[in-house]
């Protein structure tokens, strides 16, 4: 059994991977062959696009926030049992929550107003979260269909309010009015610049860095923490968790409306940071692919920041291929997104066995 | 080197990013000057496109849809000396060319023409979202409709809430179907692709359908009753043609029926649906329109800036 | 009075045109979980075989043909998953997540590439099309009061596959229940190692399980483009797998349950298309957005209402591994 | 077929996992038509070995030998072919499925079910008679007791043509009475010329039914004994090496203070059914109540009500004189352990531990509250760490690994963990179930004196055990439960087997 044999860290968490992302593009790259375009031009392109100047790392890691925030919501839900697939809905009535803070208190002082924001994007994002939990928690609903359903409903609700009560006067589409002046969330490069480091402009912006404290706060909560370790011991066994005198249904609650609360987050980074105002479906599926997120970050904040900047990194560097190679339409980018997951995040085994095999090989000849 | 931008729908919408499409080949076939093009995934790319273009030196950048107003106006700013033609929306900044239509016109003539038609007296429309923009088609061709008689009565769904909503031709048929068999005979769709699903409704249904956006009389000849054409294509060939011969300049233009902006679609594929008499009502209309004689009502605030 | 009658019978009708993806979609998903595998992939399954075929059909103008390259897709695409699942025993969730994100990006893709129409096939009419079919009488019956719409509204005039589906769903039920296969099948669901002690190959019954659910989910994907659609649009399956899915648990993990409640799910959607813009007594006209999310909120009420708490197959979701 | 000395042979069974090595060249000889028993210590290698046999492990060196002939079986359905069929220590049964579907499933013979279901009945019912079974065989299997669910276990293997039948500690989880059923199924076994091989923690079962023995340590066989040229004695002394002997013994005690106190306390099942009647009774400090009862007569509930994880539907539970549950009071398991009551779970695996957490993330499983483990809610995982080694070496628990996950611990070191944990804090009233259940003697003795010493120390203890030898020799009153009700109380002087198996029977009723 060469699985059990256990490989030097280096090559479970550097090697591997890097192998499997190696075959996604190789995959992705028959593809583009396949369509007349040129792979390697594609993947340096992509590369390029991606990291290749500080602009594109900016919106590289501007996407990569949406997904450290959506995955995290993902994750922690899983950590007590839960499987979220809400997250696309409580994004969604989180930037209402955002939305109604900042016009609430924006328009006489913005500081206020952007704190509000924060404040109204979490608790309305909970809240959200709140109602299925309540429903598994008490009448027993299953939680995947209630979220895949409040998803539904979030999506119909916010289009009302788009063109109902938080419509931009005038306006043809479904949006609110911009966000009073000075309450947005202050961009890195102004940051670096205020630093004296000039940084060229992009949308990457502080949210990053409250995503990052959001991990890492998950990290600890976890870990370190009693009410962490009574999580986990819930999602483990609900069994051990009444010995131990751990209410359940008091933490499924809990833990999906913190779920909830990091997936509203998410729209600090899209409507705070970069729209200024709130849009219908400024969503995207961010949501959804914070599940391939989580687990691809095997539901640890480290994990989960890489998978995070691992798909921005797509995001932005496919959208820079789509730029210069017209036939490379949006939807190759979606595909080899679709590849990278398959995997890197699904088949994450496929070359344990040969490679630990390769090592025992190398052990016992080192051995005789 | 010219630039056009398409929004979320795509340049291939058998709609008005294809009609923007339509309009940019035609003057590279005139002129043989290539354009760059790009489709966005997001709202956030709008900006992205925008910047990276500009930043490229393009000497016009043409963004086609309402979704495009806040970025054009942000990015405008920041580059003053690129040119920008923004289509469906409004930004008065002195480097930008709004253009906008008054769809709710050329509905109002498509309006008349199933009010004309109609065998049950009941004639309906579906929406691809309940938003302002689809409204003004809504408004105008009821108002069309009363025009010409006011004992119809009229049906309206909207098929969903999310972007799906324009690629829903299932749903779209399904409401269709609904519809028909509730006697109405003539579906006006303005829902982008999904509008596909209401003509494939109709013809197995063997009733109506009017097209939307771009003339799509040829998707299903004998079905398709006319089309709600918005041109699209001339408004971004015009564009471009002004950029390249320096005629080109900022402010708000609005295409209605006068400079044919809007209008009905008659082509061999429908020339039989419409009578000779039923033509002669029209073209009465649209002298009245033109003359201002006939206002036609509009959803606030389309046609003026935010 | 007739007035209502005609007008539920529409909604009937409609109902089951509705239905007839997500049941079976979520028979798919079905045959999946209790074989203990979960299954994600239902919309990536479903938007795939809808393009192939609709691509076959627009090539080669036969709906049957179509019918074919669709049910091959899926079946390819329900193998991979299994392979990932079973042999590769990676995550489930994520497997499936990734198929829906490749063939929502692939399909679209191959379409421009194809027919240069964008993401989508040329409109299928005539022999691609698995269209209505008119049984016999259905017009001169019309007539007959009553019985004559019943028949001619809700019986007749449903495409071929919807005919098939009628039977599928007490096929798979008899296969599940009454054979020795469906047996093996229910049981590697719920304790693998009891079947892998038993001397059966535990991988064998779920990849055979993933096939049948595999030309299931095709059978759906097809009759979208095919039979309910006109040709393949880019993300045309909007979030079926996922209703599928959900039905398929609110049916508890049974065939005839599933059933109703996917009949449930189309009903209140064809409900909500009729309530748009119609004037309720007492509350008046309501906003559309409200009718449409409609279906959603009724389906969380009866969940919270009498659906009681659900159990998945014991193992579903749990890579088989021998040791302990 | 032909008769050969041995029904199973092993040459040489080798099997390491990692660098454990389970099994060390073993070689087992088993004579045909007798019953053999395996002894040893947990971890010992028994399962390992039996697993081997059975084709569920492949060795990775040596080969078995049935009827003449020598094997490497690849699965259990090519140990199958050649006769041999296993009964696990956690049954291989499909729970929502009847106990029909569950014999035949994977021989089933014909491809329709109506028509496998129909031709095994007949089967089952000539081997019924033949072994004197009698099995419910259209109940779901998830409502039987587990005395039942291993009898199904035991056709399903007749009914594939077993002639040597292994078991893994077949009578870990049944009743007195139920291990005596399964005695007599055994005996009558082989009396038809079935070959039986089983694995006990209990000498006296060896003595009582199998005709050889042998005994295995740390992978390795240790001693083959004829099992009427032996002695419990020294069996236990072959196992662990080195003798074991109890050498606390009951003190008596002065004062009787009441500690625990039930009032007619009544409580319903998950169901929803009456499962505890208005039981009544004290437990005092400085004494044993044990609790006798056949499985799923009330006995969990009973401790559930105390330990604060089930409603009580009538009457109330005192502790130290306080109401901790009653119709209208509910106390939090965290607050009862404060108040000095500890709980040893039946059910280590569902409630005791968290089968995929550490060994040390386990140890503080119901006190992470304690200021020792968590300081203003953050823990304290140094704190954790020492006192997780703290309880590996009190109660010798192996392997000597706390970051190890528990499951990868046997049960019997699972259990010396969480006796460790409870009796910790050094409570003054302790509620365990089931103390040994699967445990070695070594262990078994150790954990006996344990209870003992709490006892003399003036604590009040309350076990519940279905092993009978046990509760008489750690209780100094025994309760019995039959259908949820309290049958009586004798003191342990003028209670024996016999009695008490009446009582749990419900024929004989008497108070104390
Ligand atoms: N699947 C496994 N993986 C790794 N090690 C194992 C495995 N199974 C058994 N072992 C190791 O082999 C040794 C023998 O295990 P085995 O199950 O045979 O003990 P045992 O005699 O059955 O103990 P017990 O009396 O507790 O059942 C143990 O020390 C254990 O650590
Ligand atoms: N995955 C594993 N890794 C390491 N050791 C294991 C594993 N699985 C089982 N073991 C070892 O196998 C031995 C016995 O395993 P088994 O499941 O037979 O325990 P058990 O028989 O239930 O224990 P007990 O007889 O004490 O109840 C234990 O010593 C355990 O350490
Ligand atoms: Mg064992
Ligand atoms: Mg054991």
């Amino acid at each position: 059994m060469a699985a059990a044999r256990k490989l030097p860290f280096w090559a479970d968490n550097i090697l591997l991977p890097a192998l499997n992302l190696l075959a996604a593009f190789v995959v992705s790259g028959i593809v583009i062959w396949a369509l007349g375009d040129n792979p390697f031009q594609a993947l340096s392109l992509l590369v390029q696009g991606a990291f290749g100047y500080q602009e594109a790392i900016g919106y590289t890691l501007y996407y990569a926030t949406n997904f450290i925030f959506t995955g995290l919501a993902v994750s922690i839900a899983y950590h007590a049992g839960l499987f979220n697939i809400g997250g696309e809905g409580q994004a969604m009535v989180g930037g209402v929550g955002l939305t109604l803070g900042v016009f609430a208190f924006g328009p006489h002082a913005p500081l206020l107003g952007v704190f509000a924001g924060i404040v109204g994007a979490a608790l309305f994002g909970a809240i959200w979260a709140f109602i299925p939990a309540w429903l598994q928690a008490r009448r027993g609903a299953h939680i995947v269909i209630t979220t895949i359903m409040f998803n539904f409903i979030a999506s119909a609700l916010l289009a009302y309010l788009l063109v109902g009560p938080l419509h931009r006067p005038g306006g043809q589409m479904p949006e609110s009015a911009d966000f009073p002046a000075g309450t947005a969330l202050i961009h890195i490069h102004d940051l670096l610049g205020m630093m004296g480091i000039s940084y060229d402009n992009n949308p990457m912006n502080i949210s990053f860095l409250i995503a990052l404290l959001c991990a890492w706060g998950m990290g600890f909560l976890l870990w370190r923490t009693r009410f962490g370790y009574e999580l986990r011991v819930v999602g483990k066994s609900a069994g051990a968790a009444r010995f131990a005198g751990v209410s359940v249904s008091r933490m499924t609650i809990i833990a999906m409306m913190i779920s909830g609360a990091l997936a509203g987050l998410m729209g600090l980074n899209e409507l705070l940071g970069e729209q200024h105002r709130l849009l219908a479906n400024f969503t995207l599926g961010y949501g959804f692919v914070g599940i391939a997120v989580a687990f691809m970050g095997r539901n640890k904040p480290l994990g989960i920041i890489l998978a995070a900047i691992l798909f921005g990194a797509l995001y932005q560097g496919g959208t820079e291929v789509a730029f210069d190679i017209p036939n490379f339409s949006r939807d190759a980018v979606v595909m080899v997104q679709g590849l990278v997951i398959l995997f890197a995040g699904a088949m994450e085994h496929l070359f344990r066995d040969p490679i630990s095999l390769l090592f025992w090989r190398f052990a016992e000849r080192k051995a005789a | 080197k010219p630039v056009v931008l398409y929004d979320i729908g795509g340049k291939f919408d058998k709609s008005f990013n294809e009609a923007a499409r339509v309009g940019a080949d035609a003057f590279k076939a005139e002129t043989g000057i290539a354009y760059r093009e790009f489709e966005p995934r997001s709202e956030t790319q709008y900006e992205q496109a925008l910047k990276r273009f500009a930043r490229r030196h393009a000497d016009l950048i043409v963004a086609v849809g309402v979704g495009y107003a806040v970025a054009v106006r942000n990015v405008a700013k920041e580059f003053p000396n690129v040119k920008f033609t923004v289509v469906d929306a409004i930004v008065d900044l002195p480097n930008v060319q709004s253009i906008t239509f008054k769809e709710n016109e050329g509905s109002f003539l498509v309006g008349m023409i199933a009010a004309m038609k109609t065998k049950t007296n009941s004639i309906g429309f579906i929406g691809g979202m309940d938003i302002p923009l689809i409204r003004r088609f809504e408004r105008g061709y009821k108002q069309g409709a009363d025009y010409v008689r006011k004992d119809l009565t009229f049906t309206e769904n909207y098929v969903g809430t999310t972007p799906s909503a324009w690629n829903d031709p299932i749903k779209a048929a399904e409401l269709a179907k609904s519809q028909y068999a509730r006697g109405v005979d003539i579906i006006f769709s303005a829902a982008g692709p999904s509008g596909l699903g209401v003509i494939q409704a109709a013809k197995d249904a063997g009733k109506f359908a009017i097209g939307v956006d771009s003339n799509q009389n040829y998707v299903a000849p004998g079905t398709v009753l006319t089309s709600m054409m918005k041109r699209v294509d001339l408004a971004v060939h015009r564009a471009l043609a002004q950029a390249k011969d320096g005629t080109w300049k900022p402010g708000h233009t609005v295409m209605d029926l006068k400079d044919g902006g809007v209008d009905y679609a008659l082509d061999k594929y429908n020339a039989s649906l419409i009578t000779p008499e039923m033509k002669a009502k029209l073209d009465e209309a649209r002298a009245k329109i033109i003359s201002g004689e006939l206002v036609v009502g509009d959803v606030a605030g389309s046609n003026t800036g935010r | 009075m007739i007035d209502l009658y005609a007008d539920t019978l529409l909604l009937v009708a409609s109902t089951i045109r509705t239905a007839t993806p997500l049941v079976l979609a979520g028979l798919a998903g079905l045959c999946a979980e209790r074989a203990g595998v979960v299954d994600i992939g239902l919309e990536g399954k479903m938007l795939g075989a809808a393009f192939a075929a609709a691509t076959a059909a627009a090539v080669t103008g036969s709906a049957w043909v179509g019918l074919g390259a669709g049910l091959a897709t899926s079946l390819v695409l329900a193998l991979l998953h299994a392979y990932v699942s079973i042999t590769q025993r990676g995550n489930q969730i994520v497997s499936g997540m990734a198929i829906n994100i490749v063939i929502a990006g692939l399909a679209p893709t191959l379409a421009g590439a194809w027919f240069h129409q964008g993401g989508q096939t040329p409109l299928l009419s005539g022999g691609a099309r698995f269209t209505e079919i008119n049984l016999p009488f259905a017009e001169s019956l019309a007539s007959v009061p009553v019985i004559g719409p019943l028949y001619s509204e809700v019986i007749s005039g449903h495409n071929i596959i919807t005919y098939m589906t009628v039977a599928i769903v007490p096929l798979v039920a008899w296969m599940l229940y009454r054979t020795r296969f469906g047996l093996r099948l229910r049981a590697v669901g719920e304790n693998p190692e009891a079947v892998d002690t038993a001397g059966i190959s535990v991988a064998k019954l779920r990849y055979q399980a993933m096939a049948i659910a595999g030309l299931l989910c095709g059978l759906s994907g097809v009759v979208l483009s095919t039979g309910l659609g006109a040709g393949f649009i880019r993300d045309m399956s909007a979030g079926k797998g996922y209703l599928a899915l959900a039905a398929m648990i609110f049916g508890r993990w049974k065939p005839v349950p599933t059933l109703l409640a996917c009949l449930l799910f189309g009903f209140v959607d064809a409900l909500q298309g009729r309530l748009q813009g119609v004037a309720l007594p007492l509350i008046g006209e309501i906003p559309v957005q409200f009718t449409i999310m409609l279906p959603y909120v009724l389906t969380v009420l009866i969940l919270a209402g009498f659906a009681g708490r659900m159990v998945a197959p014991k193992a579903s979701g749990i890579p088989y591994e021998k040791d302990h | 077929m032909s008769n050969p000395e041995f029904a199973i042979e092993t040459r040489a069974l080798t099997k390491r996992f990692g660098d454990v090595v389970a099994n060390d060249s073993v070689c087992l000889k088993v004579r045909a038509g007798t019953v053999h028993g395996i002894v040893g210590e947990n971890g010992a290698g028994k399962s390992t070995l039996l697993k081997m046999l059975f084709g569920f492990y492949q060795p990775d060196e040596g080969e078995v030998v049935v009827d003449r002939t020598a094997h490497t079986f690849a699965d259990p359905s090519a140990a199958m072919k050649t006769g041999i069929g296993m009964v696990h220590q956690h049954f291989m049964l499909v729970e929502p499925f009847t106990v029909l579907d569950n014999i035949i499933l994977g021989a089933e013979g014909s491809a329709k079910l109506e028509d496998a279901r129909a031709t095994a009945r007949g089967a089952l019912a000539a081997l019924e008679r033949q072994f004197g079974f009698n099995l419910p065989l259209d109940t779901v299997v998830e409502e039987l007791p587990v005395g039942v669910k291993q009898r199904v276990e035991i056709l399903k293997a007749l009914y594939r043509g077993a002639e040597i039948l292994v078991l893994d500690e077949p009578t870990a989880v049944l009743t007195p009475q139920e291990s005596e059923q399964l005695f007599a199924l055994v005996r009558q076994l082989r009396a038809e010329g079935k070959t039986v091989l089983f694995v006990t923690h209990k000498l006296h079962e060896i003595m009582a039914v199998t005709d050889d023995v042998t005994v295995m340590r740390a992978g390795k066989i240790v001693a083959e004994r004829k099992t009427a040229e032996t002695s419990t004695g020294e069996l236990a002394e072959l196992m662990v090496g080195a003798k074991v002997a109890r050498e606390k013994t009951r003190e008596a005690h002065g004062e009787r203070v009441i500690r625990l106190s039930l009032k007619n306390v009544s409580a319903n099942n998950d169901q929803g059914v009456r499962a505890l009647k208005a039981v009544s009774l004290d437990v005092h400090d400085g004494e044993v109540l044990g609790v006798a009862g056949v499985a799923g007569n009330g006995q969990t509930e009973l401790m559930e009500v105390i330990t604060g994880l089930r409603q009580v539907a009538a009457g109330s539970v005192e502790f130290d004189n306080v109401v901790i549950a009653s119709p209208d009071v509910a106390t939090n398991p965290i607050t009862l352990r404060r108040m000095g009551m500890a709980h040893v779970a039946e059910d280590r695996l569902k409630t005791g531990v968290v089968e995929s957490f550490s060994a040390e993330d386990n140890a503080m499983l119901g006190y992470q509250r304690e200021p020792d483990f968590s300081h203003r809610g953050i823990l304290k995982l140094k704190a954790l760490a020492e006192t997780a080694k703290r309880y590996f070496e009190s109660q010798d628990v192996r392997p000597r690994n706390p970051k190890l996950a528990i499951s990868s611990f046997s049960g019997g070191n699972q259990q010396k963990l969480v006796i460790a944990r409870e009796i910790a804090r050094d409570p003054q009233l302790m509620i365990i179930g089931q103390p040994t259940r699967g445990v070695d003697i070594g262990a078994v003795t150790k954990i006996h004196d344990q209870i003992t010493e709490l006892r003399n120390a003036g604590k009040a203890l309350l076990v519940v055990s279905a092993d009978l030898d046990e509760l008489l020799a750690i209780s100094d009153r025994i309760a019995v439960m039959c259908e949820g009700e309290l049958v009586g109380i004798v003191a342990v002087e003028d209670a024996d087997e016999k009695t008490l198996g009446l009582m749990m029977a419900g024929e004989k009723r008497r108070a104390s």
